[in-house]
């Protein structure tokens, strides 16, 4: 009950640091800022499908088809970025809709590479068909957002801070819905189905319906980062959406710790932030990522967001408290395919 | 006419490889419920091996080959013991090390080669094997498909006629009935991750003369190895090799009368209709629930 | 034609040799520290494209700087390379970009070009920084501050086209295959449209994914054609590798002729020099006798040969001497102008209608492809293997292919939808 | 009427034949015990019934409505909800919370007003529901306690509340007696004959006897896929053929 009484200080407190960063930092960290925003809201649109149990490979290719659809939208059907943005989510949502038909026909291992399958044969379609989708140059030129506020005139928004508070108000107000999301009575029944999709069935639960749900729900907050991203940076090519790129986002959520909301959103950050670190090192840098990975697996099974329980317990350990309670914590099992309300 | 039969014999020697690559992505996920993303990796490997042992050190390109597959089998046993085996009961966690295991080997094969061109690895065996007029197999190729055909064999002939093949074979049907039955489960996996780490040595290893030996040579590959893996069916070796063969001749006609994006493609697409009919692949037949 | 190649080579690790002159000026203005940009990406699967160009640049800024700096204006700078790696990725070329100018204080910024530069276009017309990509297809109205001063890939292409053509004129039928990219679309066209203004029949175009390890298949099908001569557009070096082994196992013993053909000793090694006799293409070796021609504005190329190889043994590609080319050719404007400020150095270089290229004076060209002259069109070695090595049989004039055979390749660009109005 | 009626099912696998012809009918209010020797066929039948397999030939008629082949969700709605062997609950989940997804159907809602939380009344309208079974099952103490720490006798327990919180008018069980001393099983029994007496008809699968003959009103002998006895548990109980089986079976 501590941790309630502290949560909402401790929200406004990071959401006054967050609007104050941009101007603590320097010019390409705030960009910095700006991928690393719109890759929180990747992870943690993931986590909700990671909520069913399910695991997908083709979530930045969906990402990727939020981009294009908005991109499209905007310079061939003249869409206004304003509403381009949305459909182009909606794009993604739909598509994960179509998917959803053959999909979840399977599970677990089977359905892992059945969506990488389905993601791949949408990138190569992007590569193969240069009309509309560009090739594998892809889109250039997309257009940012614009706004004229009374008073203030048109806001900048291909300026990094304008485009920053733009993400920041988006993926906050996307993570605000899927915490919410979660925390109903569909995000328990997600959890239900991932712990024992038969039980749940038993109950009157269209386990399809709801895995389905996640999906869609899931895709369309994917599309929309990708949207966002591609009107900051103005292009959108197939190599960004690649394997590549969707491993990164399996090993941020996995990292992180997929059993809390705050998991996945750990993983990217700190990563995301070592990754830059590393930067001096160069070519040595995978490598770096590699040992972190595999360390990660060994020392924190639980992700980064147990961390600081796994610390408690062993200052506990140390002071000589009955270690009754924290040996239990520290041998849980290392469920990582378990994510837990909360 | 010549044109089918050349397509054929590339679809041939296509297959070999593809069956080497599936096989031992079978063997390790049947026996140990692991995805090994590093597979490629290990391929890669093979193909550096022979390139340090045979076009740099210029020892006689089968003693490389042999020694390639070894160090690579032995680099197998050791993610076993290191990698998988603490992850047994996190299936996740054994796919997220294995992707770990994957950066550090190809940031290690930039550090020992360097990057930029591919290595230079002559073939061993010069010119061509004119079957027919219009219809050649190099040398080398011929001497691959040969060495791998023969290795799918020993390996068939182990798993299938050998006490200890069985076990493997049980193990990779149900792992709790066979550590019921007396089954060493560390010892099989062991044996599992080696062999198929080998075969994946052996690709590569054999490939080196034929194809861009670099450092990121093992990503196009292990996708490859996927679909075959899948429409052969997870659990079923002899359904790795029918695939493979299956995917090879048809990936090798459409790339040939067709294209090359369009043959991938529909590769794709093929796996997940596969998928969807039967989820259990064309010769599978453990019953997922 | 105000600069000359005198210019140039005192600019640059020419300076060797007037040492004695430079140093005791070194008492004027301030010895200071200049950054130039390297944004490319150096690890991953294009890294090949970068990190060689990387190296170049080091060896030759530890040249420059061992034979005292450069002499811009009233200063004398040492030189110092500011890299980042974009990964191949638009944002990662921006926080790099960004990074590189307003953090470093670089004052131009050498990058591949390519998927990254639409990422940083918009902050670098902004900030008008001088930019330069070995990838003109980059180039629009939209890009002012961009130039491409070293390679102009593909429109060099044409130049081994005319001298095949002249050579052989029984030779009639041809093939081409390319990967399908940014690099291999474009080149296709210039190949069909050199093809066509030579009277050579294109029979087949194979358009290959570039994750594609086996080219048996698509040798095949190729060679099904029955083609006097195999053209391997602007394959990578590791693909023309690859075909021409199943080319020589499949028996084919027609003309080749490539844009690249970077590691021809192993091809030559893994096929035999009989095969690859009469092989043409685009990039010479550095220890070729020719470019110690008076007109080339390259310092000392055997001996920038000898360096590289030495320190970064094996890596040898074409942009090991792309990059460097280019900081010299900026350190020449940065001397007309007398300052290092980007825009006052474009101005410069712009300010002539022609420049020196590497391979001898080159005009500003580019209005009719790309909507913009900020393209440097001269001549372009093309190059022969005899008896297994490369030589430079003729440097091509592409200007002049140009008077006469604008309309086909403008054309072909046009089918191709490679025309800079064409592109998404 | 009988409220469950097996009409002539026939279940193949492949070549295999799991049930041949079977046929039998549940009246409301009944507890119906379903036995037979291991490979008999029960466990088909049941999950034949609870919509987790299609018989290949003959109906299931719930209410006089044919239910054969309709999936385990709908049937639920219908009312008929089934139980699993061993302890399966939602391990990481408290019994509140358990309960409450059984409550599911009643409390279902669409994802936005999830979301904008208007579906108060319904969630409200759950967690009353979710507190009056807890009580009824003699769990209320436990609320707040994740399920994988219940001792195994309150699992079980857990495992009917979560069954019951779908408001069954059959509800199907599957060896809810498996691995239970006599203290637990005897209060199992009469945990079970508490849901009967609120209305709610019960088809059991079991291995343990005296529970079935203690707790059924008339059993259903399977043996090799079909019906080998029916009737009372005294009838069966001296049935030649049923001690045959069972003797032979061991």
């Amino acid at each position: 009950m501590k941790a309630a009484k502290l949560a909402i200080p401790s929200l406004v407190a990071l959401a006054v640091f967050m609007v104050a960063l941009p101007f603590g930092l320097k010019l390409h960290q705030q960009d910095f800022m700006i991928s690393l925003l719109v890759w929180v809201l990747v992870v943690s649109s993931y986590r909700l499908m990671a909520l069913t149990g399910e695991y997908s490979l083709v979530h930045v290719v969906l990402m990727g088809a939020g981009a294009y659809g908005s991109a499209l939208l905007a310079k061939l059907a003249g869409f206004s970025v304003w509403l381009a943005m949305p459909c182009g989510a909606l794009v993604a949502a739909g598509i994960a809709a179509l998917l959803s038909f053959p999909l979840f026909r399977m599970s677990g291992f089977y359905f892992l590479i059945g969506s990488f399958a389905a993601g791949e044969a949408i990138r190569l379609s992007w590569t193969y068909f240069t009309v509309p989708f560009g090739g594998p140059k892809g889109i250039k030129l997309i257009p940012s957002p614009e706004l004229t506020l009374p008073g203030l005139g048109p806001i900048p928004f291909f300026e990094p801070i304008p485009y920053y508070y733009l993400t920041l108000i988006i993926v906050g107000i996307s993570l605000f819905i899927l915490y919410r999301l979660e925390n109903s009575r569909i995000g328990l029944i997600m959890n239900a189905i991932h712990w024992r999709a038969p039980l749940a069935e038993s109950v009157g639960v269209d386990t399809w319906r709801y895995r389905a749900l996640a999906f869609v729900i899931a895709s369309f907050f994917a599309g929309l980062a990708g949207a966002l991203f591609c009107h900051y940076y103005g292009t959108a090519n197939p190599a960004q959406f690649d394997v590549a790129a969707m491993v990164y986002v399996l090993i941020w959520v996995i990292v992180g710790g997929v059993s809390r909301f705050a998991g996945p959103i750990v993983g990217v950050v700190v990563l995301s932030v070592l990754n830059e670190l590393f930067r001096e090192a160069e070519q040595w840098r995978p490598l770096i990522y590699g040992c972190i990975l595999i360390a990660a697996m060994f020392y924190l099974p639980d992700g980064l967001v147990g961390l600081p329980g796994r610390i408690r317990a062993w200052l506990d350990g140390r002071r000589g408290v009955a270690a009754a309670e924290t040996g239990e914590a520290a041998e849980e099992p290392a469920d990582l395919a378990s994510p837990r309300r909360r | 006419m010549e044109i089918i039969l050349q397509t054929c014999v590339n679809a041939l020697v296509a297959s070999a490889f593809f069956a080497l690559m599936a096989v031992g992505l079978v063997l390790i996920f049947g026996v140990m419920g692991i995805i090994n993303f590093a597979h490629g990796e290990l391929y890669m490997v093979g193909a550096y091996l022979v390139w340090y042992f045979y076009a740099s050190l210029r020892w006689p390109f089968l003693v490389a080959v042999l020694a390639a597959f070894l160090i690579v089998t032995v680099i197998g046993l050791l993610m076993e013991r290191t990698l998988f085996r603490p992850m047994r009961d996190n299936p996740l966690g054994g796919l997220i090390n294995s992707i770990g295991l994957l950066f550090i080997l190809q940031v290690l094969a930039v550090q020992v080669g360097g990057v930029g061109l591919m290595k230079n690895v002559p073939p061993a065996y010069r010119g061509s094997l004119e079957l027919l007029p219009g219809v050649a197999i190099g040398n080398q190729r011929l001497v691959a498909l040969v060495i791998a055909a023969a290795l799918l064999v020993c390996i068939w002939y182990f798993l299938t006629r050998t006490k200890v093949g069985w076990a493997l074979r049980a193990v990779a049907q149900d792992r709790d009935a066979a550590a019921l039955q007396g089954i060493n489960i560390d010892r099989i996996s062991m044996l599992a991750m080696g062999l198929g780490a080998g075969m994946a040595g052996m690709a590569g290893a054999l490939i080196a003369p034929l194809t861009r030996v670099e450092p990121y040579m093992g990503h196009g590959v292990i996708i490859t190895a996927f679909i075959v893996t899948i429409v052969g069916g997870i659990g079923s070796l002899s359904g790795a090799v029918l695939a493979a063969v299956l995917y090879a001749f048809f990936h090798t006609f459409v790339t040939t009368y067709w294209n090359g994006t369009i043959a991938t493609m529909l590769g794709l697409l093929i796996m997940l209709v596969v998928l969807i009919v039967k989820p259990t692949g064309i010769m599978g037949t453990r019953v997922s629930e | 034609m105000g600069i000359t190649r005198r210019d140039l080579l005192t600019a640059t690790a020419g300076t060797a040799v007037l040492g004695s002159t430079v140093i005791p000026r070194i008492g004027l203005g301030a010895t200071k520290t200049l950054k130039i940009g390297f944004l490319a990406p150096l690890t991953g699967e294009v890294s090949a494209w970068g990190l060689p160009g990387l190296y170049g640049c080091e060896v030759l800024v530890k040249n420059i700087n061992a034979a005292g700096g450069v002499q811009i204006g009233e200063d004398t700078y040492t030189l110092e390379i500011a890299s980042f790696d974009d990964e191949y990725l638009p944002d990662k070329a921006l926080q790099g970009f960004k990074k590189i100018v307003s953090e470093e204080g670089a004052k131009f910024v050498m990058m591949l070009g390519g998927d990254p530069w639409p990422g940083v276009q918009r902050f670098a017309n902004q900030s008008k920084m001088l930019a330069t990509t070995l990838l003109p297809s980059d180039l629009s109205p939209d890009t002012p501050y961009l130039l491409a001063p070293c390679e102009v890939h593909p429109i060099y292409n044409v130049t081994g086209v005319e001298y095949l053509a002249r050579n052989f004129p029984d030779a009639k039928r041809a093939v081409i295959c390319a990967q399908n990219d940014s690099l291999g679309i474009p080149s296709v066209a210039t190949y069909e449209a050199a093809f066509e203004a030579a009277g050579i029949e294109v029979v087949d175009v194979n358009i290959f994914d570039p994750a594609t390890t086996d080219f048996a298949p698509l040798v095949t099908s190729l060679m099904a054609k029955k083609p006097d001569i195999f053209c391997y557009d602007t394959a990578y070096a590791d693909f023309v590798n690859l075909i021409a082994q199943q080319l020589h196992i499949q028996g084919y013993k027609g003309l080749q002729i490539s844009c690249t053909c970077d590691n021809y000793p192993q091809i030559v090694e893994k096929t035999s020099k009989e095969f690859m006799e009469g092989f043409i293409f685009q990039f010479p070796d550095f220890d070729d006798p020719k470019l110690n021609e008076p007109f080339i504005n390259f310092p000392e190329p055997n001996k920038f040969f000898a360096d590289y190889n030495a320190a970064h043994p094996g890596t040898w590609t074409a942009v090991s001497w792309e990059y460097p080319s280019i900081v010299l050719q900026w350190i020449a404007g940065a001397k007309l102008a007398g300052s290092v400020e980007p825009m006052q150095v474009l101005e410069a270089m712009k300010s002539k209608p022609s420049w020196p290229h590497i391979f001898g004076e080159a005009d500003w060209w580019g209005q009719d492809l790309w909507g913009i002259n900020n393209a440097l069109v001269g001549k372009w070695p093309v190059v022969v293997i005899r008896d297994g090595k490369a030589t430079i049989a003729e440097f091509g004039d592409i200007p002049a292919w140009w008077a006469k055979n604008k309309d086909v390749l403008i054309k072909r660009m046009r089918e191709r939808n490679q025309m800079w109005d064409q592109r998404a | 009427m009988a409220l469950l009626e097996v009409r002539n099912v026939t279940k193949q696998f492949g070549g295999l034949t799991a049930l041949n012809d079977v046929s039998f009918a549940v009246k409301p209010g009944e507890i119906r015990g379903l036995i037979g020797p291991n490979g008999a066929g029960k466990s088909t039948m049941f999950k034949t019934i609870a919509g987790f397999y299609t018989p290949t030939r003959g109906d299931i008629l719930f209410s006089g409505t044919n239910i054969a082949g309709s999936t385990a969700y709908a049937n639920a709605a219908r009312g008929v909800v089934r139980t699993f062997q061993e302890t399966t609950l939602f391990q990481e989940m408290s019994v509140f919370e358990n309960v409450l997804v059984g409550c599911h159907l009643r409390a279902r809602s669409g994802v936005f007003s999830a979301l904008l939380g208007m579906d108060r009344d319904k969630r409200r309208e759950a967690e009353t529901r979710t507190a009056e079974v807890l009580e009824f099952m003699g769990l209320a103490g436990r609320r707040d306690q994740l399920a994988k720490e219940l001792p195994l006798g309150s699992q079980r327990a857990l495992a009917i509340a979560v069954a019951l919180a779908a408001t069954p008018k059959l509800l199907l069980m599957d060896e809810p007696f498996a691995g239970m001393n006599p203290e637990e099983t005897e209060h199992m029994m009469g945990l079970t004959r508490k849901v009967r007496s609120s209305g709610v008809t019960i088809v059991l699968v079991e291995h343990d006897m005296r529970a079935v003959m203690g707790l059924c009103e008339y059993i259903t002998v399977l043996n090799f896929g079909s019906v080998l006895a029916q009737g009372t548990p005294a009838e069966v109980r001296n049935n030649d053929r049923v001690i045959e089986a069972y003797l032979g079976g061991a």
